[in-house]
């Protein structure tokens, strides 16, 4: 299992701020998208801004994740 | 010195932490909670953070800024949690000898900020309905 | 608000007075007295004023700087006398509805004060000369 | 008589920060700085850069000066 941090209106949507989804090492940034956005339909208007961050980095599409890594997912920041 | 916090921020104590008879500039950038954008009106914004990912990112920021600009001392402190109108979201204070110097690298910085550290915010509008707002 | 001044600048005071919930973003510039330039050690710095044409100067430029830039609130505050390492000689503090505004119009600022407005600064070097400072 | 207020290095040369000269009506900032120079030597090696000041702005050397205007010399600004 993989948990997944959500933020802003991701976590929103899904209703909670942690999401937990089975995994298999070495399946990618695109496949958790996703993955997240068939389990919370609510994700599903916003697939294609979410970002995906692994051990506090942005990673890219086709980055593997793997399990123990810390992942989270959000929009595009607004800080300041 | 960053830091993120869920109370007011003190820029005076973070401005006097970045002085230093080393610099002869210092810039204090702060980012205030506006009543009107583009015609409507906010009465308070509600500010979420990653905060681990927000200290790296910070942490990272600083040390670009230090790669392109000979500073003293940095400070950054963004709070989170509901803010009122005129509160203070950021505030960010940078020293170096000379004051190009630190206006370029405290523009640096917020604009670097507002692009990369996760960091959200919610407007609360006058008519009762909330919006998260995205990144122009 | 603009201040000619022979005690400590309170710039704390002066950043509180420019706050508003009109503007998104303040930024305050300080400038401080460095104890290095070229290689050689400061000491102190003397300033002097001519107090009536330096403020009818600083006038003008907030009004340049109000014809350039959408300022809500700015105060300017310089200090004559003497003055030790650290110490500020010069507080611009301004604020505007968007950030890029207020480094724009802060960096005019002093810019321009140091072009026109007329007060003279005097090194004090370790080696017990004096200097008067000559613009570069 | 013209009264002429000397700031920075322009006091300090000539020992005070008031001058006294005499003066007709219609003559110009250039003619001041030189009448200056000639009754303060201390001057001279700086006349080239000095400024002069007419009711709280610059003037430029062929501004007419009269008396009752007040008027002030000095070397470039250093403040800041």
């Amino acid at each position: 299992m993989l948990q997944i941090k959500l933020f802003a209106k991701a976590r929103e949507v899904v209703g909670r701020s942690v999401a937990e989804i089975p995994w298999l090492d070495g399946q990618t940034v695109l496949q958790l998208k996703q993955v997240l956005a068939e389990k919370y339909p609510g994700l599903q208007p916003m697939i294609s801004r979410l970002l995906v961050a692994v051990n506090n980095d942005y990673a890219a599409d086709d980055a593997a994740i793997k399990t123990g890594d810390e992942v989270a997912c959000f929009p595009p920041v607004s800080g300041g | 010195m960053i830091e993120l916090t869920h109370v007011p921020i003190d820029y005076h104590a973070l401005t006097e932490s970045v002085r230093s008879s080393q610099s002869g500039a210092v810039v204090l950038f702060l980012g205030t909670v506006r009543e009107m954008t583009e015609g409507r009106r906010t009465v308070a914004l509600d500010y979420e953070g990653y905060p681990q990912m927000a200290e790296t990112k910070l942490a990272e920021l600083e040390a670009q800024a230090r790669s392109k600009w000979p500073i003293d001392r940095v400070g950054i402190i963004h709070r989170l949690g509901r803010l009122e109108l005129g509160d203070i979201s950021v505030a960010i204070a940078v020293s170096c000898p000379h004051r190009k110097q630190a206006f370029d690298a405290g523009q640096f910085l917020i604009d670097e900020l507002k692009g990369s550290v996760p960091i959200w915010k919610q407007e609360n509008w006058d008519d009762g309905t909330t919006e998260w707002v995205h990144p122009v």
